[in-house]
């Protein structure tokens, strides 16, 4: 079903040096089913992780995206796997809108062989490549020059396409951010990036961070757009207008306006610098999931039962992942030394004891 | 007392003691530490002398850095040391080289401390090991506290020195708990910074290492005590001045070395223990020196790897006994 | 003679984020002979270490600071020796500004035990703490967070000065820039960032290396003033506002619109990158010592007959100096291993042969 | 044939023959490179393949790095090393580690190169050398050219490995002539990555160098010579990956080592090779290992302390002679 439907932005787009694009955007039932059953599939897939970290079936850092989930879904929304994604460690659901499965995705958290990175690369450092998608950076705010590397590979190769860069509220600080963005202005890269301003960057709320939290500003000479990040169609509408203006002007920057559910990483509880009730404000008014379950309801394009059993349905892909990742076997232990080099010129590495244990490098 | 406590007292006692010392870096304050290693100073100090910062690592340790060439003696936390690198020039050349190209007009008293190495599940970029990079340098001081004793002593002495210190942590030593003396708990408790400490006597063979492989390396000396094997235990405690005289001295009575640490091995911090007794005391060796180090690939994240990758008592166990039964075979090759 | 005289700016100031200080400057005859003293010994020290570098007198890097001379002495002249100054490698000017004496620049520039650094520090790096120089730093922009932090002791001690970080058209580039802007301005640091633009870093001319070279604009949220830089009485009115600004409100950029005469370093003939004909038109009619012995002459404060033996008396301390320094000793061997550490703890360091060289750290 | 000139011929060679490959850094372009070794290129490339960068170090690795993930292949010029430490985040964490926390996904083909270490009289910001600092990392190749051949056949070789390899050149070598081989002015011209050149051959010790200090010990091994010494000389070429077993077959056959390097002693170059031998090759010592280093200070400026700052000819030829004369007391006295 493709006719298509026109719903205006919850909020207008605030622009600063350039002109917003139009409130009214085209989707259609299609779509807007997509967007339900994505984002529910996302928002199921960090609540399993989240027991799954429980369970101590991940370990270390795990980072969840429940209540960004409109930011990466728009986007897809809006361009095609021969664009470029990169983004910080905060990357299951990025990973996922690329077209990477629940299986890949579990079997990495639980540092298996099925997982994207062979269970090598754990929860920040996701990748697919094939489709556009370079990562799952750990470092805060060192992905946004490697994105206006890829979108500079674009330009150089003619390619017609754009890069995205994704960085937090807190990594908007950076100074790495500033020069990797002057650069890309004077050499015009097709590169957007997106500020997913979600409000804190650990515990540090962004007024604390940043002496002018306006994002979409801080790029001075760069144009910047304020998005409703909560607004999956709003999102899909600045992404696609932002596509085009960096094909022809080069960069421009996107707030989205986000939130994140959870705590910053399973070791904080989320709740001792904000309180529970700004959390359930945005749950009950702004949440990403139940926008679109209203504007499907409200087209009548699905009933509200048909929305629960694909919920349910949902679930059940999720434990099914999660029980076949558990079946993938750890890594073989000559993956310890494998990859380390792309070539590894047959030269021998060792162990934590050499005179036990060495490999030849492939 | 934990090492967490340890060094929380040491920075509370030191910032009560001198008003010139202040804490910065990220979450600090209001979040009381990522680890919670600032808890409750924010609070006794105040918003002037407890600092949280933006997370621009290159920006606040420039800022830490021009704040002790006025005169105050910062304390800069990076949330791990993998983030010292978006300010290492600032560590290098701006606070390790000051005095020197000043002809001491510019002294710099700061300490840059935090988690350092490898924690649990963390992956390739969270988890490296920067002592010997960070001991490389002339100018810099580098201590690596294993014991809850050692956090205290070293970080206050560390505070009080006149020169930039590299204090580098263990996150997974944070919780774990040391017997202290009476005397480590008084406020005017120091260790000297460039002393390493025999953590136990033995005669057979010198094992050093520093930070969490000490514990590893006091265990090793266990199981090797049970087959009959005296292993010496040396806590480097610092990278820089390295105690080169108390590890000749001991490879000298036990005539047979393994050196341990978690970083990756190529010009690691064993590559120089084993070259300073070769300059020293090359005659007292009895077999080659082995080195026990983390493995030479980015750290992996599978727990199954991880574990392969750094070092286990077992690799001590199994080096040591090697330099134990192998020297008579190896005197009578040469 | 202190009778105030008042002059306008050759140009108004523009402002950024603030209301502009006025055109008109106060000053005085005796400060008029003292700017053009100043200023005039500094063009030919530099002109003299130029020569000393031909000659071989001199190694490594030299950068000289001809042509932006007005900034040094205008700062001055709006400031004490409590206000702390950071600057980078082209520091021989901004050292005899702060009061430091021509028999220590030529005992540094040939590294001589006589020199501000004992001849172990170099061109690039001169200091007198004691009346508030903190270098003379090497590498592009880290002085800026220095200065900032400079700034923060300042404040923390509670000691009503404030710091100037001075930087080039290059540096203002850098990413650590907009970090410690960021925190001074969340900090209230009380430190003025000077952007010394003479309009090439190297050989890249300004707008070649930044998008927006309106560098007193660069800020964004911080206030920023533009100032003719040859004009060292704009010099001394902006500092004299910088420095109340920062004080009240923390940090603030002046933008000193200024030129080098010389090469970037004695490497750099400085012809390829910029026309002859533009070095000239400068000299011509921006010269910020013609500039001032117009004034004086105009006001009648001396003759042309005074100055030019003000000039010649210069060119005779300037070569005494030269001729003392060359007396000046080199180091002594023992302070290869002086200075490493403030409390050397009575550790082993050594030379290159450690069996042959070696030294307890004092 | 110069060093820059076969530096430049490499760097055009490799352009013309892959459209992948460009060229980025401060002053590469208009101004010809700030040591000339760009020469030309911008001319013959045009600016999409040859581009001058703001002095941002940090953004233009991460771009330089973000184009390699992307599938170009980067050559990086840091105007010095010394300013790599604004972008060292870049090469070990973005470059060096990716290929291995994705599983082979994102292989990064790239060069960072420049000249590292001591200049002359440029002071202790600029004079820095990384060749330990870079080798210490897993997934990075370290390369350091001497003469001209080394130059071309190295950096053609770098360029058109998979992986990111640092590429450390010396500025004092730029001017130097050295011989070359017809062989070797081949477009098709490569070195084998981690393979040392044995520059002398000798039977009473082994000295490896690396860099400028290959041509010290080149002369240290004529001084030799003449005292009945014979010394073999050894190019490492590649410090990572280290060829260990060239170094360690010259020590099995001479018995005695000289390491000399320019950079810091502590954990240097020559501690790791002097723990490789030991690991090795411990049997086969005659005498202790001789490390010949930078003093551990920072680089003075003036001339005469910085002549005593890095190693002579001198310091070569007494360590040998020590190493040589040394061996039968000392094995007495084991
Ligand atoms: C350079 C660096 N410094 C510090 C950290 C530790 N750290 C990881 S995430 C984070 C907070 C980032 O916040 P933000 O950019 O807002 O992203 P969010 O987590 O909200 O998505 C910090 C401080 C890091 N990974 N890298
Ligand atoms: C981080 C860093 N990168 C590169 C250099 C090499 N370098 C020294 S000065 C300079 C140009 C700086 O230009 P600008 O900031 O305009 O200052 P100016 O020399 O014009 O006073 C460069 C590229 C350096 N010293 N530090
Ligand atoms: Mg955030
Ligand atoms: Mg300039």
């Amino acid at each position: 079903d493709s006719r298509t439907i026109t719903i205006e932005t919850s909020v207008p787009f605030t622009a600063h040096q350039c002109d917003a694009p139009s409130r009214s955007v085209d989707t259609n039932p299609k779509e807007l089913l997509t967007f339900f059953r994505d984002m529910a599939t996302m928002r199921r897939m960090e609540i399993a992780a989240d027991s799954l970290y429980k369970a101590k079936l991940i370990r270390g850092f795990c980072h969840l995206y429940d209540g960004q989930e409109a930011v990466a879904v728009g986007m897809e929304a809006a361009i095609t796997k021969k664009d470029s994604i990169i983004t910080a460690y905060r990357d299951h659901c990025t990973f996922l809108g690329r077209g990477g499965t629940l299986l890949e995705i579990f079997s990495e958290l639980m540092g298996r062989q099925g997982g994207c990175s062979k269970g090598k690369g754990g929860s920040m450092h996701f990748y697919k490549k094939e489709s556009g998608f370079y990562g799952g950076h750990g470092i805060v705010g060192a992905q946004v020059p490697l994105g206006c590397g890829l979108a500079f590979g674009q330009k150089y190769s003619k390619d017609g396409t754009v890069s995205f860069a994704l960085y937090g509220d807190g990594a908007a600080n950076q100074g790495q951010l500033f020069e990797a963005l002057n650069i890309s202005a004077l050499w015009d890269l097709p590169v957007i990036l997106v500020c997913e301003n979600n409000h804190y960057g650990m515990g540090t709320a962004e007024w604390r961070a940043a002496k002018s939290p306006a994002y979409y500003k801080r790029g001075d000479y760069v144009p910047g757009l304020k998005v409703d990040g909560m607004d999956v169609l709003a999102v899909k509408q600045a992404c696609k207008f932002a596509k085009e203006h960096a094909l022809k002007n080069g960069p421009i920057i996107l707030e989205m306006d986000t939130y994140r559910y959870h705590g910053h990483s399973m070791s904080d509880p989320g709740s001792t610098y904000r309180t529970r009730d700004e959390i359930s404000g945005v749950r009950q008014e702004r949440d990403p999931v139940e926008r679109v379950r209203k504007l499907v309801l409200s087209h009548d394009l699905a009933t509200e039962k048909e929305l629960k059993d694909q919920e349910k349905e949902i679930r059940k892909q999720v434990d099914e992942a999660i029980a076949q990742a558990k079946e993938s076997p750890m890594p073989e232990p000559s993956e310890l030394f494998s990859n380390v080099y792309a070539k590894g010129l047959g030269v021998e590495a060792f162990g934590p004891d050499r005179k036990e244990v060495r490999a030849v490098l492939p | 007392m934990t090492v967490r406590d340890a060094l929380n007292s040491a920075l509370d006692e030191e910032m009560s003691a001198d008003p010139k010392v202040f804490l910065m870096g990220e979450e600090v304050g209001e979040y009381q530490g990522a680890y919670k290693i600032s808890k409750g100073l924010l609070e006794k100090y105040g918003p002037e002398r407890v600092l949280d910062t933006p997370i621009t690592e290159a920006g606040f340790t420039g800022i830490g850095v021009g704040a002790a060439y006025y005169g105050l003696r910062p304390i800069v936390e990076f949330m791990t040391f993998n983030f010292s690198m978006q300010a290492i020039d600032h560590i290098i050349n701006s606070a390790a080289k000051s005095n020197y190209m000043s002809a001491g007009q510019i002294s710099v008293p700061i300490v840059f401390r935090g988690p350092n190495g490898a924690a649990a599940g963390v992956g390739a970029q969270h988890s490296q090991c920067y002592a010997a990079w960070y001991a490389t340098c002339p100018g810099l001081k580098v201590l690596c506290p294993y014991s809850s004793e050692d956090a205290r002593g070293l970080l206050k002495a560390a505070i009080r020195d006149p020169d930039p210190v590299v204090f580098l942590e263990n996150e997974l030593l944070y919780g774990e708990s040391f017997p202290v003396s009476a005397e480590s708990l008084d406020s005017s408790f120091c260790l000297p910074i460039g002393k390493a400490k025999i953590e136990r006597e033995g005669k057979d063979v010198t094992i050093t290492a520093f930070s969490k492989m000490v514990g590893y390396a006091l265990k090793a000396a266990e199981i090797l005590a049970k087959e009959g094997i005296s292993a010496e235990v040396i806590n480097l405690r610092s990278i820089r001045p390295l105690d080169r005289s108390t590890i000749n001295a001991s490879v000298r009575k036990t005539n047979r070395l393994i050196t341990v640490e978690e970083g990756f091995p190529q010009h690691g911090v064993g590559a120089e223990i084993c070259t300073s007794v070769i300059e020293e005391s090359f005659g007292y060796l009895d077999a080659p020196v082995e080195r026990i180090a983390g493995a030479d690939v980015p750290m992996p994240y599978a727990a199954n790897l991880e574990r392969m990758a750094v070092p286990q008592v077992e690799d001590i166990v199994r080096a040591a006994k090697r330099a134990c039964y192998r020297s008579v075979p190896l005197a009578a090759a040469a």
